[in-house]
């Protein structure tokens, strides 16, 4: 699916997504939409949709650009530096990326034009109240439905955490069926479907609790396994690269606040104590830059080490990320325990990134669930 | 008068005097008119201070003595009594203020008549704080004040503020500043809340325009506050290694209890987290008990200082282990989530310990300072004319 | 068993102990007798004999000091700062505290006094291969024995991690027998024993494993596990106690060092990072100190909470010297990467300590298991 | 010439004189008579260093190019290419040195008739290097070098050391410093071992007693020391953060193989840390990958300095996880118990990495200095004369 892009070509995707958001959507900006109703800036993302970035992912046969993790990763790093308030992950990337993934072609031309163009929101609820994005956890159920056929079903039981379901015109939903879980289309508004907002603690991001209560349903795909595991495979490449892209900024500002912060009549940077906190999390920073990069090249390849890097990206990324938002804090002392002062926006969002989409504890489990294969066979020397 | 006496007499005036507590406040901050008449009858009774001169509202007594009074107090619950030993502004003024000024302001603060709030730091100088800019200049047998200040709690209701700023921008940063208490309530000076990374609002940011302070409310002499404030401050820093904030729902307080409510108190790796995070308060309770009981034996005791810089460590520690306890959940917050709401409270709260009064870098710095007696770092900014030092 | 000491006394045997230690066992002299083959150190041992620490928990009719848990303690600290190569945790404290446990007056008046006199070197048997020192890691069995009967049985299995077997007289073995763990004397030379020394990685400590093959033993005292317990407890305040004397001596020498220590113009020890390492060890030392301490007095005033205080102590203290000794290396610099410097002595220690007589997740699960029980009661809040 | 022809030279040229190695020696500080006569066939050949002009045995090549003549050599397995990139002494006389001594000393450096050993750290000069006390005074065509040197591999065998040493006491630190190529094989160069905590011996002390170094030895010009040496060791410092030293016994270099040797890999907590430690190792590679690559394009990388730092923590974390692996074996040690031996020996090896080549913290000044740009520490050594500086 992935149309190769360069090196410049890449580059110059994220300079100009960078170069939009630095303009349309500043602090104040997510300020002001972080204490809206809806949450998402949708002038914003109208303006990313003209930009491609809506249907980044969506095949260009559905209206998309037809690009890859690669390209993913790299805007990612930019919707995250800026915490811009977007669907991006919830309709471009779950979305559009369990759609993809489900080759029902009839669905995909229904709704990838629209998630493409950004004038269909459409989000994934794949988790129960465990909030676990593990198949074992998803308590939706849906019954009526036949094999493959696409129509007649009706969904019951509860989703979570679901990104954005107050904004989404579509819900598409796993639920288990007689043959394993399934995927379902499930119009927002429709009958039986009562979305309750959860109150986030990171305002930046919206989640909805959703009962089913035989709701009305059309199945997508066949096996919905295969491309839930897909999607999430996007999702975490691309929640790794908002992590690598947050982690790095609010680092970048620390840094320079300790260059112009004097105290005792020198910049505080010049402290050996800021000094070596700093250097820390440049390691820390650049860590979590290459394990985003890496994992979305690895599934860009289509390698077989792909899930492998994409787990070391998820708990990599997300450890780096809180640990930097946490320490940036402290380095400028009194001023970031101000709500005026960003810094705790970015705590916010690393905090709320460490769970959504799956824990970093059970990331590194899979991670060595892995690589002790390998090892056992000698194939591959951690 | 014998020990025994002593014990007889506290209790016969607590028997006779207290009844059972109504709404009594404790807090330094604040204070409402029960809180005021107890507080006045104990001090009438001299027992506010008992260790304090007999002609400065006290009996005199010994140590010993004075534990005497203040463990009888304890055994009823009665509070009022050992202002000798953590009434901070009281105490200030008792060790470096003029008599008159004395007489004016103590009495009514063992009193819990009059409520003070510390005016220390400033937007440009947190960590530095001998870095102030607020400036007192003199006008007669009064001072007319200009400045910020910041990080002030309870200053919308505050009777005086504990004042430091410059008087002399020509001398050392050290210098040059003196120590006031400040009338709060007058023209010149206007109260902010100050939000914090929380979303509350219990510190303020208070602006000076003019305002004035008689000369007779200096502390300390002209361009000596910088003794005084160091004497309050360690103060304060003894006494937040003590105790912190609690949650604000109750929720998350008790690890044990947050994973059993969790239904994860048999996941192996939170059982870890969780005995080394409670290990970690357990044995800041030890090392106080321990210092106490080393500065009762006469031997000084180089483990109080470490209180606020181990209450931090714990207070984050706490924080991350509750995260891992509660996982997604952490991702809500509010009213209607009280367990989240505390858990991210908790985490956010725990930089008020980390950060205010004195960072813990600064707290480092202290103890290898004066505890280990390690050297001092080169200060550039130390013996020039305080005007010429670099500030931003 | 505990005959109560002033303050002023308890300081004064700890001050003479360590004026002892200082004289007669500076690192020259712990150098060369880790080099022996004995690798404990006679003529010290004798030395402390006289001063009544050889018997310092031997009650006095059997000879001893008659005292307790926190004079134990405090000698520790005292033995483990210096590093000192003696058999007084394996025969002071835990042979000498097994016997009065068991409170077999036979065994007791047969043992105890040659152990208080320093002229008998007794040392226990108590774990196998495992080295958990659990009860089920007991792997020695008795034979031939009745209930109570106080010889006649033969012991047969291995025992490990044995401390001073080498140069004992006299081994006090655990052992399964048909009515639960049972202890028996077996002499060290006697038939059907075998000791063999385990290659130490600390040389101020010997470690044997021992081979029983039919030997020949005599039963001591009753029921077993009460026995070993409270020998347990004991042997764990006192390598607290030697723990916190060992980090805090590390720590002492470490700060001195920096302070003598001029690179750039100035001691080492007024650059931040120096600063900031020794302020966060001396939090560590301290809390070390408090805990054995703590530990100590609740085993003294038998105390309820005393098994948690014991555990807490175990591996607050294990933790802290190894993190002591740790960055004390690094503190120093290259100096203390030379085998000529101690600090790399004390880091041996650290580590062997942490895992002798029970590892630091055994205790802190312990610990847990204790503090839950109780909030669950409500009784107690952590 | 184009890519295709040079590609068709280098393994024309390969598949005539390369045979299956023998016993060729890749450390910069050994050799052996097989290892001479292959770097002397490849330095015949130009091979040695493509990049370097013709007339200092080079063929000056662009990047592109000697890429392709190292990926030949790699290919079939062959050393001695690349030194352009990787000969440390060789590279520093070609930058600094005089036409005579590069010529003199050169061509065996790349043939490997020569050894050479570094001659910088002193008992009383470690992280600062800029504060050696080894002098060497000027005595007609000759220097004198009295002093001592520490931490020198290599310096038994080594044919030259390469000595960093004070020529100017009366100046600032940095600028009374000389850089020699020193003969080590006289009477005036005592070598004695310098056994470490690991108990090994691969270091040495390097005593002078009235040495004697030619004055044409001297590398970048009096005085002018300190500037050879900071190219030196930076190239040091990238080197050590993509190679450390494994263990002796190799087993207990894989984390996986040896908790499931030990019977837990099932064991959660051990199994979140060897997650996380062997994730360390991946990130620095991922990083070391991207520099490179960063580099090759010409953009500058900032990754490049953190290796050392990284490794650092790598070798630490794993020591500890590898001793909660094997818990209570670690007691032991010696050839018969080779898998604790190796868990103790990584442990106490792990400060090789983070104390030599500029301990950790140095590591960080660097870092935050060059990389970050933060401001440098206030210097009190920095603009007096050497002679009135601190020692200790």
């Amino acid at each position: 699916m992935t149309i190769a892009t360069t090196l410049e070509e890449r580059r110059a995707i994220a300079e100009t997504v960078g170069k939009l958001l630095a303009e349309e959507s500043g602090e104040k900006r997510v300020r002001a939409v972080m204490e809206t109703r809806d949450g998402i800036d949708r002038e914003l993302w109208s303006g990313l949709a003209r930009m491609g970035i809506a249907g980044l992912l969506v095949p260009s046969r559905f209206g998309g650009a037809g690009l890859g993790p690669v390209e993913l990763e790299l805007v990612a790093e930019e919707i995250g530096a800026a915490l811009a308030c977007t669907p991006f992950l919830s309709s471009s990337v779950l979305a559009a990326g369990l759609l993809t993934a489900s080759q029902d072609e009839a669905a995909c031309a229904r709704l990838l034009p629209g998630i493409a163009a950004g004038t269909t929101i459409a989000t994934v609820a794949l988790t129960g109240e465990r909030g676990s994005w593990q198949p074992v956890d998803v308590t939706v159920r849906a019954e009526g439905t036949k094999d493959g056929a696409n129509d007649g079903a009706f969904l019951s039981g509860t989703a979570s955490y679901v990104m954005h379901a107050g904004v989404a015109d579509v819900l598409l939903v796993a639920a288990a069926t007689s043959d394993g879980l399934g995927l379902f289309e499930v119009a927002s508004h429709g009958a039986g479907v009562a979305i309750e907002a959860l109150p986030t603690f990171d305002r930046t991001l919206r989640l909805d609790r959703i009962a089913f209560a035989h709701a009305p349903a059309t199945r997508i795909g066949g096996a919905g396994r295969p491309a839930i595991d897909a999607a999430l495979r996007l999702a975490l490449v691309g929640r790794a690269g908002e992590q690598a892209g947050g982690a790095r900024r609010i680092f970048d500002m620390t840094v320079e606040y300790t260059k112009t912060r004097i105290q005792f009549g020198r910049p505080i940077g010049g402290f050996q104590a800021i000094k070596h906190m700093a250097a820390e999390l440049l390691l820390e920073a650049e860590s979590a830059t290459s394990a985003a990069r890496d994992a979305a090249l690895q599934l860009a390849q289509d390698h077989d080490g792909a899930d492998e890097a994409i787990d070391l990206a998820a708990f990599a990324c997300a450890d780096a990320f809180a640990k930097i938002a946490a320490t940036a804090i402290q380095m400028h002392g009194g001023i970031a325990f101000t709500w005026e002062h960003p810094a705790h926006l970015y705590l916010r969002r690393a905090r709320a990134y460490s769970y959504l989409l799956g824990s970093s504890d059970l990331h590194r489990e899979r991670f060595l669930t892995k690589i002790s294969a390998q090892s056992h066979d000698g194939s591959v020397a951690p | 008068m014998t020990n025994e006496d002593l014990r007889r007499e506290v209790n016969d005036w607590l028997a006779a005097h207290w009844r059972a507590p109504g709404t009594i406040i404790q807090s330094m901050w604040e204070t409402n008119a029960e809180t005021r008449a107890w507080h006045t009858k104990v001090f009438e009774a001299r027992w506010s201070v008992p260790s304090w001169p007999v002609e400065w509202f006290g009996r005199g007594l010994d140590d010993e003595q004075t534990n005497i009074v203040i463990e009888a107090f304890a055994q009823v619950g009665a509070p009022g009594t050992g202002q000798d030993r953590f009434n901070l502004p009281a105490n200030t003024l008792l060790a470096a203020a003029s008599d008159e000024l004395k007489l004016t302001l103590i009495p009514g603060l063992l009193k819990k008549d009059i409520t003070t709030c510390l005016l220390y730091s400033e937007p440009s100088a947190g960590s530095d704080l001998a870095g102030v800019r607020t400036r007192a200049e003199r006008d007669g047998d009064r001072f007319i004040v200009n400045g910020q200040k910041v990080w002030t709690s309870g200053a919308t209701v505050a009777d005086y503020g504990m004042l430091i700023c410059r008087t002399d921008w020509d001398v050392p940063k050290h210098s040059g500043l003196s120590f006031f208490f400040l009338p709060m309530k007058q023209a010149g000076v206007e109260v902010r809340p100050l939000r914090q990374i929380t979303g509350e609002a219990h510190f303020n940011e208070v602006f000076f325009t003019d305002a004035v302070v008689p000369a007779s409310h200096l502390v300390g002499g002209l361009n000596r506050g910088w003794r005084v404030l160091q004497t309050a401050l360690a103060y304060e820093r003894s006494s937040m290694g003590a105790r912190a904030r609690g949650s604000r729902h109750g929720a998350a307080d008790d690890l044990v209890a947050l994973a059993r409510a969790a239904g994860r108190l048999d996941d192996p790796l939170l059982r870890q987290d969780i005995a080394r995070t409670v290990a970690l308060r357990r044995l800041n309770t030890l090392n106080n008990a321990r210092a106490k009981a080393e500065l009762e034996q006469g031997t000084s005791s180089s483990i109080m200082s470490l209180g606020k810089l181990a209450m931090s460590r714990i207070l984050h520690e706490e924080a991350r282990v509750r995260t891992a306890i509660i996982g997604v959940e952490s991702l809500l917050a509010g009213e209607t989530q009280p367990t989240a709401d505390d858990v991210n409270f908790l985490a956010l709260n725990a930089y008020f310990t980390s950060i205010g009064g004195g960072t813990d870098q600064i707290q480092k710095n202290i103890i290898s300072e004066r505890v280990l007696g390690l050297p001092r770092e080169p200060e550039l900014d130390r013996n020039i004319p305080f005007k010429q030092v670099r500030s931003g």
